[in-house]
């Protein structure tokens, strides 16, 4: 049978890496289709409630409310976000007190948030939340937020155009997982084969992309999802992987336990994982066997 | 409307916002209004794409099931809930619940009990649809000519003959009006559905252009749904008017 | 024969005659009204039978139990010695209102009747087209009733309900929409069919007039809940000639009489 | 009677809830609550003023959205009823606004009004005034003649014709227009929570879904389904208030 | 005076009355219908003219332009010497479809003439409560149009045009609606309002017996194009005893006479 993948948002530049590798398992004999979600939480509705077999996001509160056992199997990207302000801010201490224009309430922006405030000992203002680092960027430069936090190519977007007008705060390293596959256990273990092809695949697009970003858009299918968007966007895709792998975005390794040990420390200080990161047991969250095995090829 | 004795056809006024458009767009404006025949050029332009063609098919596909759905089931329900006083009342208030309610909000409890994929955004294009269909039907036979009825009856109609031969005749011109507010609100539930559940068809078009800022293909698109919708409705418009001649008379 | 029987008859004339339709203690109770309470009465075969009475008396009512569309709470009617449990095709019912479909032409409302019968199309629209030129209503086969006058369609009704060729004609104020010229026009019709065919015509009207010269018998209805408070047969009138009827004696006496017994209702 | 469709409402309330508690002990899904679990989960965020403080953030922009559609959209509605120009012009904009599917439009609404209060506002209103400004003209122009030629031969002003006759007259059809509005008023309001920024019971609803917690998602959708009902009945209640004759029951009786 | 005037003296007798609405040489087209085609009719003051004529020959558009609702395509009314502009308070309407404001009271809709006009809420409501209780509702002051019956619906439109006193009554098929028996009682209060009260009544109707039996003069209109074709004064009539009047040979003698006049109109 096909396996069903939730994807959490609609196809574009940032998932080209993830349809290569897709293209690359089919080769090896996977049949799959997909589904886009609006939002990650409807991913992992969907496949909490075995509609989808594969979702994508960081469904840390929910591995540890519902009684699914959803597990993680790859970790597709890397929390790199980045906090952009105008010129009245220059460090973060600067957003003391100050309002904040966030993706949405318990994602990944408002966990940087959070984590922000433990480490910097302060509190920010008031959180506001636009999804969509675009449209955080628009605010921004329509003068309706002062602050906000985005994503890697939005930063590089606004760094490149309006540099003069915003400032980038210099924020500590991330290694923990922005986007990542799961699934749930049961499921992964009565289709060990196909999981397997499907990490071999994502393992060897990642590590090839680390070596030679522009293999994305040379690899792309054109007749695929990525290969039909507009030109506007695949002519900027070299650009964006570029400037992805040096930003640190791919982890070359899939995440792994390295990735893995920073999810369970940082979703804990953003206050999504409940109880001491010590005591988190990670085979309860991630299934390594899959991994293990692609590595070792 | 009439000027200088010329008879202006119904929708003739459009062309005037059409060009209002082109200004606004010329002198640039906004950056988010971008010139209504660069759009037009836009439009040209990805209409032959893989990707277009796609997003109609699937936009399509899940707008005339779901409005199928909801004609077939709408149109058979309001019918027997105008002629049973029990059935009625027991289905009245959630149908009036349901016009009113935020459908919305339901979209997330559909997506659960429906799935993810096209079935829900067919079922949110149906529930958009329906209950308006539904009333109207109702309201149809509900003002039928009792002695129309009666007549059918007097000559030994059975209820299949006083159904296909009376009650759907007779509250043609309500069924069909139903039918076109339904329709209408059909194009808002599919592209709702679109959005919110998964993200197919034109809903993917619209969310892919917007979050990157490509004007022109997004009023292209608009404009193509618009256009749909438009031509929809004014068909119905017409059926309605052809069928209103017996409507103040029955 | 030539004096009018103004009463009393009612028990004896329907014995000599054969019955077509007879109504036995009938009521009839809309939830809280009572329209028909405990009414009898008898419908000689071939003949017509006017129903006079005020408004709201209960005269729809009576019909339509006897067409078999409302069921009396008390009482029967028999309709050739059956006792009725519906409609039925012995009967055809011309509407107050007309019913004719407004969404289907002269030709096809005169053969609907015919049509839920089961008739072959081609057979019932040449008995249709029969129908609509013994009412003059040929070269509109293709209008719709929209298109028509009030009289026009009440013409429809009319060769609808006699192309059924049903043995029981029932007519709720056939002539109410029609102007006052239409209307003797049709009553002359009216009483060459009567005339004709051996059809038995039960026939409600609100004018006194009409009742008189069109009836071989007349039955006065009181005020809700009805009975029958007089029967009324102006046999006399039958062999005058029709020409000069209007201001004979005794029609005068007759619509004289059901005035007086009437006016005693009006508020 | 009246107990006879009471008891009627409530036996239909109890077959659709019980449903929906079976649904959910079956469950149908790891993320599908029971009607019970829900119920609780409203109680308690009803007990610590959640709801209400969510409502407070939900309702600001409905209430002024859905009387300006209200004012305006009756306005304009009347005057494209009585005037041959003004409806040449506007009325193909309404029809096009109310066939096209706004809610496409959101992001733009956000890139042009930003996130705050204005372009919730808009977004219940270019939702909700079409259907509002298509039924009144269309009632409008279908008053009977007869009533305004009896107004006009009493000597009727032009406005007492207008406030007199046509408004009562054409009262039931915009009241039917008030109340689709209304309704579209309420999935554009949500739709806003939902798309442009999450507060209010889109918050709710959002953020019990991101943290799995599907009790609150459904109290929260249950609520606003009631609220909007409640909404709905007090329109009726103004429109029986207002125009008592104008309703006449069922045809059959 | 003893023998009805039948032709000749619409050119004498209004000359020697006085004239409150003149029609003069008045055309009306509809946009390919030519409705009225200069039609000239004079209206004597406290009398009842009656306009009879076969259905849709252009009864209403003649009422209506004279009060004032259409204009005519050629040719002037005069209401009391004043040439017609539009509607003004010294005419009152009863329309053919009664146009009762379904979401008002009776009492509403009788007061609803004095409203427009201006006057004080109690001051019109006793009034229409006066008018209420002569069409004989009262008691349903509070009740709504369609819980009325037909009749009695007519009867408030009838009591709303009475209740503005109006000098010019046009009444259009004002009984068409009520039953034989309330219609009768109808005419005889309408003729105790026209003898008195000096009001002027423009009156159509469908029957003939009520033609006769109410007006001072009968204008009978061609079918359309409509002119004037006869006008007949049954004044002979009006000293006679009520009760009798129906067997009187003069009043037979006119009603039989319009009704040749009218027969060949009719298919
Ligand atoms: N469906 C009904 N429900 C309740 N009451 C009814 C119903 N139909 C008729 N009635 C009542 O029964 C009585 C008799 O009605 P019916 O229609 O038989 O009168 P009618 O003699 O035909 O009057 P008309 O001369 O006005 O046609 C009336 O008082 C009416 O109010
Ligand atoms: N608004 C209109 N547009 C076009 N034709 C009209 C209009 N009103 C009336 N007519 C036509 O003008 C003619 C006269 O109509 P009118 O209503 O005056 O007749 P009437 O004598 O009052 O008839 P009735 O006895 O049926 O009331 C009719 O043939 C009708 O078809
Ligand atoms: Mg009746
Ligand atoms: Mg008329």
């Amino acid at each position: 049978d096909k396996i069903r993948i939730a994807l959490a948002e609609t196809p574009s530049d940032e998932l080209a890496a993830f349809f290569v590798a897709l293209d690359r398992a089919k080769a090896n004999g996977l049949d799959y289709e997909w589904t886009a979600f609006s939002d990650e939480e409807l991913a992992i509705q969907a496949v909490l409630s075995g509609q989808m077999d594969i979702g994508f996001g960081t469904p840390y509160s929910a591995m540890q409310r519902s009684k699914a056992p959803l597990r993680i199997i790859f970790q597709l990207s890397k929390l790199k976000f980045f906090p952009v302000t105008n010129k009245k801010y220059s460090k973060l201490e600067d957003l003391a007190g100050e309002p904040i224009l966030l993706h949405s309430r318990g994602g990944g922006t408002d966990s940087i948030a959070n984590v922000i405030e433990d480490k910097m000992g302060f509190k920010f203002g008031k959180r506001s939340y636009v999804p969509g680092s675009s449209n955080r960027v628009v605010a921004l430069i329509a003068g309706q937020a002062d602050a906000t936090i985005i994503d890697l190519s939005n930063k590089n977007k606004v760094v490149r155009q309006q540099g003069d007008k915003f400032n980038v705060l210099p924020m500590f390293d991330v290694e923990a997982s922005d986007e990542a596959l799961f699934a749930n256990l049961d499921w992964i273990q009565s289709n060990e084969e196909d999981v397997q092809i499907f990490v071999n695949a994502l393992l060897s697009t990642w590590q090839d992309m680390n070596e030679d970003p522009t293999i994305i858009s040379k690899e792309t299918n054109p007749d695929g999802p990525i290969g039909q968007l507009p030109k506007e966007i695949l002519d900027e895709l070299d650009g964006f992987y570029t400037d992805a792998i040096a930003g640190g975005l791919y982890d070359a390794n899939g995440g792994g336990r390295k990735g893995a040990q920073a999810d369970m420390e940082w979703y804990s200080q953003a206050g999504q994982l409940e109880g001491d990161p010590a005591s988190l047991n990670v085979e309860d969250f991630w299934y390594m066997a899959p991994l293990d095995a692609a590595m070792a090829k | 409307m009439k000027i200088f004795g010329i008879r202006l056809p119904r929708m003739s006024s459009l062309i005037l916002w059409g060009l209002l458009w082109e200004i606004i767009g010329r002198i640039e404006f906004s950056f988010f209004v971008p010139p209504l025949s660069a759009v037009f050029a836009t439009l040209f332009e990805i209409i032959g794409t893989a990707a277009f063609q796609k997003a109609m098919y699937e936009t399509s596909y899940a707008f005339i099931s779901g409005v199928f759905f909801a004609i077939v089931i709408g149109i058979p329900t309001g019918i027997i809930m105008g002629k049973n006083r029990l059935i009625d009342e027991l289905l009245l208030p959630w149908v009036n619940i349901f016009l009113s309610a935020p459908l919305t909000a339901l979209v997330p409890v559909l997506m659960v009990l429906f799935g993810f994929g096209m079935k829900s955004i067919i079922i949110t294009t149906t529930l958009f649809a329906i209950w308006i269909i539904i009333l109207n039907a109702r309201a149809g036979v509900m003002q039928i000519n009792r002695s129309l009825i009666e007549m059918a009856h007097s000559f030994g109609a059975s209820s299949w003959e006083a159904f296909s031969k009376i009650y759907f005749w007779a509250a043609l011109p309500e069924i069909l009006g139903g039918v076109r507010i339904g329709v209408i609100r059909a194009v808002k539930g599919v592209i709702i559905g679109q959005l919110l559940i998964s993200i197919v068809g034109f809903g993917a078009l619209f969310e892919l252009y917007s979050a990157n800022f490509l004007m022109k293909h997004f009023w292209a698109v608009l404009i193509v749904l618009f256009a749909l919708a438009f031509t929809i409705s004014e068909v119905l418009a017409y059926l309605e008017r052809r069928v209103s001649y017996y409507a103040a008379k029955r | 024969m030539a004096m009018p029987q103004t009463n009393a008859l009612s028990e004896e004339s329907p014995s000599t005659a054969d019955i077509a339709v007879s109504a036995r203690n009938v009521s009839k109770n809309y939830d809280n009204v009572e329209a028909l309470k405990d009414l009898s009465l008898e419908f000689p075969r071939g003949q017509l039978t006017s129903l006079l009475g005020p408004s709201g008396c209960g005269k729809t009512t009576l019909l339509k139990i006897i067409a078999g569309l409302l069921e009396p709470s008390a009482g029967t009617v028999h309709v050739n010695g059956q006792a009725v449990t519906g409609p039925g095709p012995d009967r055809a019912f011309v509407f107050q209102d007309f019913a004719l479909l407004p969404w289907a032409s002269v030709i096809r409302n005169v053969a609907f009747g015919l049509e839920l019968r089961g008739v072959a199309t081609s057979e019932r629209e040449a008995i249709a087209e029969k129908y609509i030129n013994d009412v003059g209503l040929s070269g509109f086969e293709k209008s719709y009733p929209h298109e028509l006058s009030g009289g026009m369609r009440q013409r429809v009704g009319l060769a609808r309900a006699l192309s059924v060729d049903a043995d029981v004609l029932l007519m709720d104020e056939p002539f109410s929409a029609v102007d006052e010229q239409t209307r003797r026009k049709f009553q002359e019709d009216l009483l060459s069919l009567v005339a004709n065919e051996n059809k038995t015509f039960i026939f409600v009207t609100h004018s006194i007039e009409e009742a008189v010269y069109v009836s071989d018998q007349i039955a006065i209805l009181l005020p809700r809940p009805s009975r029958v408070s007089d029967i009324i047969r102006p046999t006399g009138l039958r062999e005058k000639d029709l020409t000069t009827i209007r201001r004979d004696p005794e029609y005068l006496d007759i619509v004289d009489e059901i005035w007086t017994s009437l006016k005693t209702y009006v508020e | 009677m009246m107990n006879r469709s009471l008891l009627l409402k409530l036996l239909s309330a109890f077959i659709v809830f019980g449903t929906w508690e079976i649904a959910g002990r079956i469950p149908v899904s790891y993320a599908f609550p029971t009607f019970i679990e829900s119920m609780k989960a409203l109680f308690d965020m009803t007990v610590d003023g959640r709801l209400f403080a969510a409502y407070g953030e939900t309702l600001k922009p409905l209430v002024i959205g859905v009387i300006i559609s209200a004012i305006v959209g009756i306005a304009v509605g009347l005057w494209s009823g009585l005037n041959e120009w003004f409806d040449w012009l506007f009325s193909p904009i309404f029809i096009v606004m109310q066939a096209a599917p706004l809610a496409a439009l959101i992001p733009l609404l956000v890139m042009i009004y930003g996130i705050g209060l204005t372009s919730k506002i808009f977004v219940v209103c270019i939702m909700a005034m079409p259907v509002i400004v298509l039924n009144t003209a269309g009632a409008v122009r279908n008053t009977p003649s007869s009533l305004t030629e009896m107004g006009r031969s009493f000597q009727a002003s032009n406005w007492e014709v207008i406030l007199k006759i046509i408004i009562p007259a054409a009262s039931p059809v915009i009241f039917s227009g008030l109340r689709l509005g209304v309704s579209a008023g309420f999935i554009g309001a949500i739709l806003s929570e939902l798309k442009i920024t999450p507060t209010g019971v889109g918050d709710i609803i959002t953020y019990s879904r991101s943290i799995a917690d599907y009790a609150s998602m459904y109290a929260a959708i249950f609520s606003i389904i009631v609220l909007a009902v409640l909404f709905l009945n007090v329109l009726e209640k103004i429109e029986r208030f207002l125009f008592e004759g104008n309703n006449r029951g069922y045809a059959s009786d």
